[in-house]
């Protein structure tokens, strides 16, 4: 029994098993369930639409808002700042690199309810500790943000500043969707960080 | 989860000193297996020592098993490691090239490397050498730029040109390989040459 | 027993490697493999369903009810299973959840908790499971956007 | 009497291990040819600063004041020295000498070597990757470039080697 056939054994045998394994390219959920269930139970990974307009009215360079819907929705009507990744491409190869962007919170948002919330349970399953979902999505923003006005006779402080942040942040929302589709591409291709290059090889 | 370069963002030096730590492991791993000598590694091409064939393979069989198998296990996530980027052009006149260069000097860049480290002359050269080629590469790279930059892939999986699985191709390439191994042997006793291999 | 002798670091190496595939793959506390797949049916949309439609579903049907209180359910149906989100996967819900065969339905007057708990729940091979939930324009854009119609500013 | 060297698969797994290690640690494989350039281009750099400037070539090596030595291959490469020499002194292997065919004279070994040398890196540079670099790392992560270098290199070896004969056998 020479080197060459025991490791000529070893090696088929451990080539079939791979060649049984369901193999694939694509991620899988790295975190324990009970951890995910935790963090997915949490409620500091919601974010009312105010704390968003804050952030928005801030430039907050720390914080990227993420964009789940179609391309098309997001070309008609986006929050300032955002960049589109669409829900059904959440899980293809550089989305990862996208979210791993050394952000310390990527807040994600659709329409509502269901598309963010998914994507926060994909995102913390892949362990991307820095995710965080807009509550209530792009309805709840003009719910409260784009429709909001004061009815009342007097205004408390808190509210005051509450108030003047949303006309601020709906302010810029609406220059920013007003503009013409030209620009405004312009302005989106330049706030879309590309998939940072995998670094390696003899180049 | 890893690969850990991609889950926490690295200080320089701790980069720096995982490149020296595997640089060494990859030295030593080249200089035991008899790399530096540049007629045991000739040797394959005369069919009296086929060593290179039998430990390039295993090694690359070894580290392919071995990461399909942490991916599998959900340690180590293969969208986030590097994959070489196919120049068609490019990939096949450099290869011609280097396999001329290979049988000349007997060494590659890194077999060169630690033969030189334990003190051969002509790997020196051949480091020197290298470093002639390099500068020419560079002088002359605006004349073959096209060449260089032509046809370009990207980075293509072959078992998805293929259109199978990855752990289905590893055992194919593993039954090639294991084949290959039998006849490498063979290959040692019908050309052998104790003259030549008890020298080395 | 000659044999062993022969090969046995052969056998060692992939007994090893054959137990902790088998680990892997069988143990059922554990996400599985391809993400993508198990996202699937959020993408086609085809993993929520309406009050009035559930009871279409073929097979028998598992209510369960993610709110801590039973107001909410208790409006849709009464034979509804109450387990709190947080200890879905305790030793004695979890159990529940697995014998179950048919479809498993989820409520929460929250519909982002069971949106997350049905991601959790997929990824770990539950593929006959559903949201339960009644407003279904959830994800349309309910609104319209007025550009203003001042004159554009300088950029 | 030398010691003899590691039985081929055993330092074949080894080298495996090592090349799964950098993957698993980096998110990249092994390389050599990729340090001799960064010291070319930083020798380059230090001669002759505005030759570097105009280049397209060097210049990218350079822009935002980056430093070609302080480089993942460029460290990587004097480790590999370094283990060399190490593993060098275990099996003490470590002596100043010329290895050729005894047919052959020292200066027609030295040539060739330096010619090999200059081949090699050439078509490395141009390959994006050495025997290392390209072939093997390529091979473990299944890419096509790294099959398709692989073949080209010990095929166009296998051929060469005809011509070559005398220097070896």
């Amino acid at each position: 029994m020479n080197t060459r056939e025991k490791f000529s054994i070893v090696l088929l045998c451990l080539g079939f098993i791979l060649a049984l394994l369901p193999l694939s390219g694509s991620r899988s959920f790295t975190v324990k369930p009970n951890e995910l269930l935790s963090e997915v139970l949490d409620d500091n990974t919601y974010l009312t639409v105010d704390q968003v307009a804050k952030f928005i009215i801030s430039e907050d360079s720390s914080v990227q808002i993420i964009d789940l819907r179609s391309p098309e929705e997001f070309k008609t009507v986006n929050i300032p700042g955002s960049i589109n990744i669409p829900y059904s491409e959440l899980l293809d190869n550089d989305s990862g690199n996208i979210l791993n962007n050394g952000k310390t919170m990527n807040i994600f948002y659709s329409n509502g309810d269901f598309d963010s919330n998914y994507a926060l349970s994909i995102a913390r399953g892949l362990n991307f500790k820095n995710t965080y979902v807009m509550k209530g999505g792009l309805n709840e923003w003009f719910k409260t943000v784009m429709n909001s006005n004061f009815t009342g006779e007097t205004i408390t402080a808190r509210e005051n500043s509450l108030f003047e942040a949303r006309t601020r942040a709906k302010k810029m929302f609406t220059e920013m969707n007003s503009l013409p589709d030209s620009l405004k591409l312009k302005f989106i291709q330049s706030k879309h960080i590309a998939a940072k290059k995998l670094d390696g090889g003899c180049e | 989860m890893g690969p850990i370069s991609s889950l926490i963002t690295m200080p320089e030096w701790l980069d720096l000193l995982i490149a020296l730590l595997i640089g060494i492991g990859f030295g030593f791993s080249l200089e035991q297996a008899g790399f530096s000598s540049s007629r045991k590694l000739a040797g394959m091409f005369y069919g009296y020592d086929t060593t290179v064939i039998k430990v390039f393979f295993t090694a690359a069989i070894v580290a392919l098993i071995g990461s399909q198998l942490l991916s599998y296990f959900g340690l180590l996530n293969l969208n986030l490691v590097f994959v070489n980027e196919f120049y068609v052009a490019a990939s096949i006149v450099g290869g011609v090239i280097m396999g001329a260069g290979f049988i000349m000097g007997g060494f590659c860049p890194g077999t060169g490397l630690c033969a030189l480290s334990i003190g051969k002359i002509d790997a020196m050269v051949f480091f020197a050498g290298g470093l002639t080629g390099a500068f020419l590469f560079a002088e002359t790279y605006p004349l073959i730029q096209n060449l260089a930059n032509g046809s370009y892939k990207g980075p293509v999986k072959i078992n998805e040109v293929l259109g199978i699985s990855p752990g289905l191709f590893a055992f194919l390439l593993i039954i090639a390989a294991a084949a290959m191994f039998w006849i490498a042997e063979v290959a040692e006793k019908k050309f052998a040459r104790p003259d030549i291999t008890n020298e080395i | 027993m000659e044999i062993i002798k022969k090969y046995k670091e052969v056998i060692t190496v992939v007994l090893i490697v054959l137990i902790l595939v088998l680990i892997r793959s069988l143990g059922v506390n554990h996400f599985k493999n391809d993400a993508k797949r198990w996202a699937e049916p959020t993408i086609k949309q085809s993993n929520t369903i309406t009050i009035e439609h559930y009871g279409t579903l073929p097979g028998k049907k598992l209510v369960i009810n993610l709110d801590k209180d039973v107001s909410g359910i208790s409006q849709i149906t009464m034979d509804g299973q109450n387990i709190p989100a947080d200890s879905i996967l305790s030793k004695k819900y979890f159990k529940i959840i697995r014998k179950h065969d048919g479809p498993i339905l989820l409520f929460s007057s929250e519909t982002s908790v069971s949106a997350r708990i049905w991601m959790v729940l997929s990824q770990m091979g539950f593929d006959n499971i559903y949201i339960l939930n009644n407003n279904t324009d959830n994800e349309v854009f309910k609104y319209k956007f007025r550009p203003d119609t001042l004159p554009e500013p300088e950029l | 009497m030398k010691n003899r060297y590691m039985n081929p698969y055993l330092a074949g797994t080894m080298l495996g291990l090592v090349l799964l290690l950098a993957m698993f640690l980096a998110g990249r494989g092994l390389g050599a040819s990729g340090g001799l350039k960064y010291c070319v281009v930083s020798i380059v750099g230090a001669v002759d600063r505005p030759h570097v400037q105009e280049s397209i070539y060097y210049s990218k090596y350079f822009e935002g004041g980056k430093k070609p030595l302080k480089n993942w291959l460029t460290i990587e490469i004097l480790g590999v020295v370094a283990g060399g020499f190490l593993s060098g002194a275990v099996s003490n292997r470590l002596t100043f000498k010329i290895e050729k065919s005894p047919k052959i004279s020292n200066t027609r070994r030295l040539i060739f070597a330096f010619l090999g040398g200059v081949f090699f890196v050439y078509g490395a540079q141009l390959a994006r990757g050495c025997t290392s670099g390209a072939a093997l790392s390529g091979m473990a992560v299944l890419s096509v470039a790294g099959f398709v270098t692989m073949v080209a290199i010990f095929g166009s070896a296998y051929l060469f080697a005809w011509f070559f004969r005398k220097n070896w056998i």
